[in-house]
């Protein structure tokens, strides 16, 4: 069982984006399980949502404390959130930033930085990257496949909205193909 | 006489002349037999259903003292859906009305159900032994407002439920009382009638908690409406319409004194100064309602 | 009898309880100025007051309980409250 | 079909299958999504109920008893605090033998106020005459209300049910669901045929009160239909496995108990937990396993006495408590097993959202071992 944890800010979709790298993972053949921090958080407030995979159903319902791989959706939320806490050797941590990240990163992490404001701006023309992340998070993880993401992300949003998104989601991902 | 036939039947547990049992039986005559009545826990529904000695003909179900409004809500939803015509009517007393099912009342009148409610208004509860309701005038004796060395009784006005019910929007609002059988019958036909939540709220003097004799439950009633201190009237889409006009409107002791309720206004010695409380809620009414006939 | 569920029961029972017991006076219709106007019928709270077949009116006793509203209503005084006698 | 989706979603779906004609719900975190989404199929013809916007939860289910008694599949939805609005009410639907089905979002009570995970709300209302039955998983949490459905309706029981699962970590969980097609639970779960409803062409009064001549006869009778439902339970959920191809004839599972030495006892969403770290300790040696309770009402004493007839300890991990006394279901476990020496040891555990990890039950397991029980496990000591 793999496992992964997405830090966010309210507002910014991280459970939104949760529930879709579960719907993704799904229709690729394999048992998945999304839950959001349950929490009273408005908008703003540092957010988490966690998501597992598995080859078998998945029974285990507590949070996510040793994640195979973080997202952070907002890179001002490192320093204010652990948000290496507890990460496993090998792990991937995927961080939006338009900047050089300036902490200290645990060894064996593998960390990944993607502008995804920037391409979601560019896509959507808001700044909501949690879709650009998702993209960046399948090919990073190879836990998702991208014909996968783009029916979980049209079966979520209508006609031209989805198109946005799986540009930039489609975009993210082959950038995170390609500086592989 | 096919009494099995009678929607509301003999052998309940009433006092002898109950203003309330007989409101149940004039009501019915309004609805007629096409009828669901939904019961508040209170007098009625104890004097008229221990089990199994039921007094109704009529479909009928209590579920709980302030719940008669959201049970009718549910069951008018469920009759819509089977394609069924019943009329409902919930048939509570002042307590349940005016007091503890007021949420559950104001929830069913604003999503518009198509029931009627009846509220038999004997001004206390009665069934617990006389305690005060929002619907017990000013000044009356009850066993929890009680008249003593600093008290002159019940320190409130009744409160005002039609105006409430008639602001959330139901098309017929009505008032009647027992001591006008024709006229009870005719509005309680009005209102199932009237599509939506519609209400009437009827007179029903009590001689227990009242404090009468039960041979002058009629005069009680009508002397409530002749002293003013009882208007019959209807609203329609929020108009007062059809008072019952007095002529040569009687002073309210003649109301008053007829009653154990009020015997402390009058002994050990006459209190003026509260009467002419009361008068003034009588002549308020008076013209508030245009009820004087010239 | 099984209880039925839930404690439902049909109409009828009522009638089991013969609530004239509780009286002490008695409605007694004399015939002697009655108009035939119904009043003492629509008046009762017991539903015990009928019309009989030539249109005068009687009270059920069984049901009576003696509260004298159909006394005091009459408009022509035609009954009369007498002691019970049992 | 095999789908995955938000728990509320899954449950929802299941309620549409069911066909309820009345729905009447007030929203409360976090039963809210079920009832959205009903609001929803109503609104697009998916689903032919009237769905009934109350004023509070005790208009909910004074709504639903309505509707039930002119003769309508009714549904509502609540938690904890709307839940206990419900009170009155719910006795009321119970001794009016009415089968309405409600779902309970688990949740704490107040105070503190605290919209988290435990079973306080339901527990709470163990002695209303409802049938509770608590799911592990989103599919169990789906399936079960094709049962309560059928059980409830049984003229054998005529009884409500609540379906208990908990909230946010089932209700707010996507996962993989497998819904039945509305034709496949359509064969399952025959059209509502209610007895003396409130109908004009025969009139019945419903709600009457009973004298003490009669009184205690119709608590009887409710006790009677509760033990009725055990049996009822069993069928039907033994009709849904040939169905459905899974198996719910047990108002009690076990997991790995054949050889347990430590059993370990629980209801809803921790199962799945408990069930993982057994495996961890199977592994390591430990002779641990788990009893599930699926059916809190009615209580299944005797199958509990049967399961763990080979177990010298029993750890039962309670959300909730019964203040002044242990936890309720420890409570209910050391009554089936009075007489057999069978050791039960009580924790409250995951109280108002806490959360429960493998390692936890694996302390439980390990304090159970050194019959060192009946405790809050995991009270963080430095605040107090």
């Amino acid at each position: 069982m793999r496992e992964l944890r997405i830090h966010g800010r309210g507002g910014q979709g991280s459970v939104t984006a949760a529930e879709l790298i579960a719907v993704a993972a799904f229709e690729g053949g394999i048992y998945s399980q999304a839950f959001p921090s349950f929490g009273v958080e408005r908008r703003g407030a540092p957010v988490q949502a966690f998501v597992r995979f598995s080859d078998r159903k998945i029974r285990l319902r507590s949070e996510v404390y040793e994640p195979d791989y973080v997202i952070v959706q907002d890179s001002t939320l490192v320093g204010d959130v652990n948000v290496f806490g507890g990460m496993k050797e090998g792990g991937i941590a995927l961080i939006n930033t338009e900047k050089e990240l300036s902490v200290e990163v645990p060894e064996g992490v593998k960390v990944i930085v993607i502008d995804a404001t920037a391409i979601a701006l560019q896509h959507l023309g808001v700044p909501i990257t949690n879709t650009t992340l998702i993209g960046a998070f399948a090919a990073a993880s190879g836990e998702i496949a991208l014909p996968a993401l783009e029916k979980a992300l049209r079966a979520r949003f209508p006609g031209k909205l989805a198109d946005k998104n799986v540009a930039a989601a489609e975009y993210a991902y082959n950038l995170i193909k390609g500086e592989a | 006489m096919d009494r099995e036939s009678e929607l509301f039947q003999c052998g309940h547990r009433a006092c002898g002349g109950c203003g309330p049992a007989l409101a149940a039986k004039l009501i019915l005559k309004g609805t007629g037999p096409n009828t669901i009545v939904v019961a508040s826990t209170g007098c009625m529904e104890v004097f008229s259903t221990p089990y199994p000695e039921t007094a109704w003909g009529v479909p009928w179900i209590h579920s709980l003292f302030e719940n008669a409004a959201a049970v009718a809500s549910g069951i008018e939803s469920s009759l819509k859906k089977q394609g069924r015509d019943e009329h409902v009517v919930c048939i509570c007393g002042d307590g349940a009305t005016f007091d503890i099912g007021v949420l559950c009342i104001s929830g069913a009148f604003e999503r518009g159900h198509d029931i009627t409610y009846i509220c038999y208004d004997n001004e206390a509860y009665m069934n617990t032994g006389i305690q005060r309701s929002g619907a017990t005038p000013y000044d009356a004796n009850t066993t929890t407002s009680p008249a003593g060395k600093c008290s002159t009784g019940n320190k409130r006005p009744k409160k005002d439920m039609p105006a409430i019910l008639a602001a959330h929007g139901a098309s017929y609002v009505a008032t009647a009382s027992m001591a006008y059988p024709n006229d009870l019958i005719r509005k309680v036909q009005r209102a199932v009638n009237t599509p939506g939540p519609n209400y009437i709220q009827v007179h029903a003097p009590c001689c227990t908690g009242w404090g009468f004799d039960g041979s002058q439950t009629m005069k009680i009633g009508r002397l409530a409406v002749e002293t003013g201190l009882w208007v019959n009237f209807e609203m329609i889409d929020g108009e007062v319409e059809h008072v019952r006009k007095v002529a040569n409107r009687k002073p309210v002791e003649e109301y008053l004194e007829v009653q154990k309720r009020f015997r402390h206004l009058f002994r050990p010695k006459k209190n003026e100064e509260e009467i002419a409380k009361i008068q003034a809620i009588a002549d308020h009414n008076a013209g508030a309602f245009a009820v004087d006939r010239n | 009898m099984a209880l039925r569920v839930g404690c439902a029961a049909p109409p009828g029972r009522a009638h089991d309880n013969k609530t004239g017991s509780w009286r002490v006076f008695k409605p007694v219709f004399k015939y002697e100025k009655c108009v035939k106007c119904g009043l003492c019928e629509v008046v009762c709270p017991e539903g015990c007051v009928y019309e009989r077949e030539d249109g005068f009116y009687v009270a059920d006793y069984d049901y009576c309980k003696g509260c004298g509203l159909c006394v005091e209503e009459c408009p022509v005084d035609d009954i009369e409250m007498v002691q019970e006698e049992k | 079909m095999m789908e995955i989706l938000e728990g509320s979603h899954a449950v929802a779906e299941a309620v549409k299958r069911c066909r309820p004609e009345v729905i009447a719900a007030y929203p409360i975190t976090p039963q809210t999504h079920i009832v959205e989404a009903l609001a929803s199929m109503v609104a697009d013809c998916e689903l032919d109920a009237d769905y009934i916007c109350v004023e509070s939860e005790f208009s909910a289910l004074s709504a639903c008893l309505g509707a039930s008694a002119a003769g309508s599949r009714v549904y509502s939805a609540t938690t904890s605090q709307g839940l206990a609005l419900m009170f009155e009410v719910c006795f009321n639907v119970a001794g009016m033998r009415q089968p309405v089905v409600m779902t309970i979002a688990n949740r704490a009570m107040g105070a503190p106020l605290n919209i988290w995970n435990d079973q306080q709300d339901s527990i709470s209302l163990r002695d209303a005459g409802w049938m509770q039955f608590y799911a592990e998983d989103n599919q169990e949490a789906n399936d079960l209300h094709y049962i309560a459905y059928k059980v409830a309706e049984d003229h054998d029981v005529l009884l409500p049910a609540m379906v208990c699962f908990d909230g946010f970590i089932l209700t707010h969980t996507y996962e993989p669901v497998d819904i039945p097609t509305l034709e496949e639970v359509d064969a399952f779960l025959p059209p509502y045929k209610p007895v003396n409803i409130l109908d004009a062409k025969n009139p019945m009064s419903l709600g009457m009160y009973a004298t003490p001549d009669y009184y205690m006869e119709f608590r009887y009778e409710v006790e009677e239909a509760m033990k009725r439902a055990r049996k009822v339970f069993a069928d039907v959920g033994a009709e849904f496995g040939e169905t459905f191809g899974r198996d719910y004839s047990g108002l009690v599972e076990g997991y790995r108990l054949e050889d347990a030495e430590i059993a370990l006892v629980a209801m809803g969403s921790i199962c799945g937990t408990v069930k993982d770290a057994i495996d961890e300790m199977r592994e390591e040696g430990k002779k641990v396993g788990l009893l599930k309770i699926r059916s809190f009402r009615p209580f299944p004493s005797e199958e509990i006495k049967a399961a763990l007839a080979g177990v010298s300890k029993v750890a039962v991990l309670d959300k909730n408590i019964s203040l002044g006394q242990k936890g309720a279901v420890a409570l209910e476990v050391k009554d089936a097993l009075y007489g057999t020496g069978t050791e039960v040891l009580d924790y409250i555990v995951a109280l108002g959202g806490r959360d429960i990890r493998k390692r936890d039950i694996r302390a439980v397991a390990d304090l159970a071992e050194k019959g060192i029980g009946d405790q809050f496990y995991g009270l963080r000591t430095e605040v107090l």
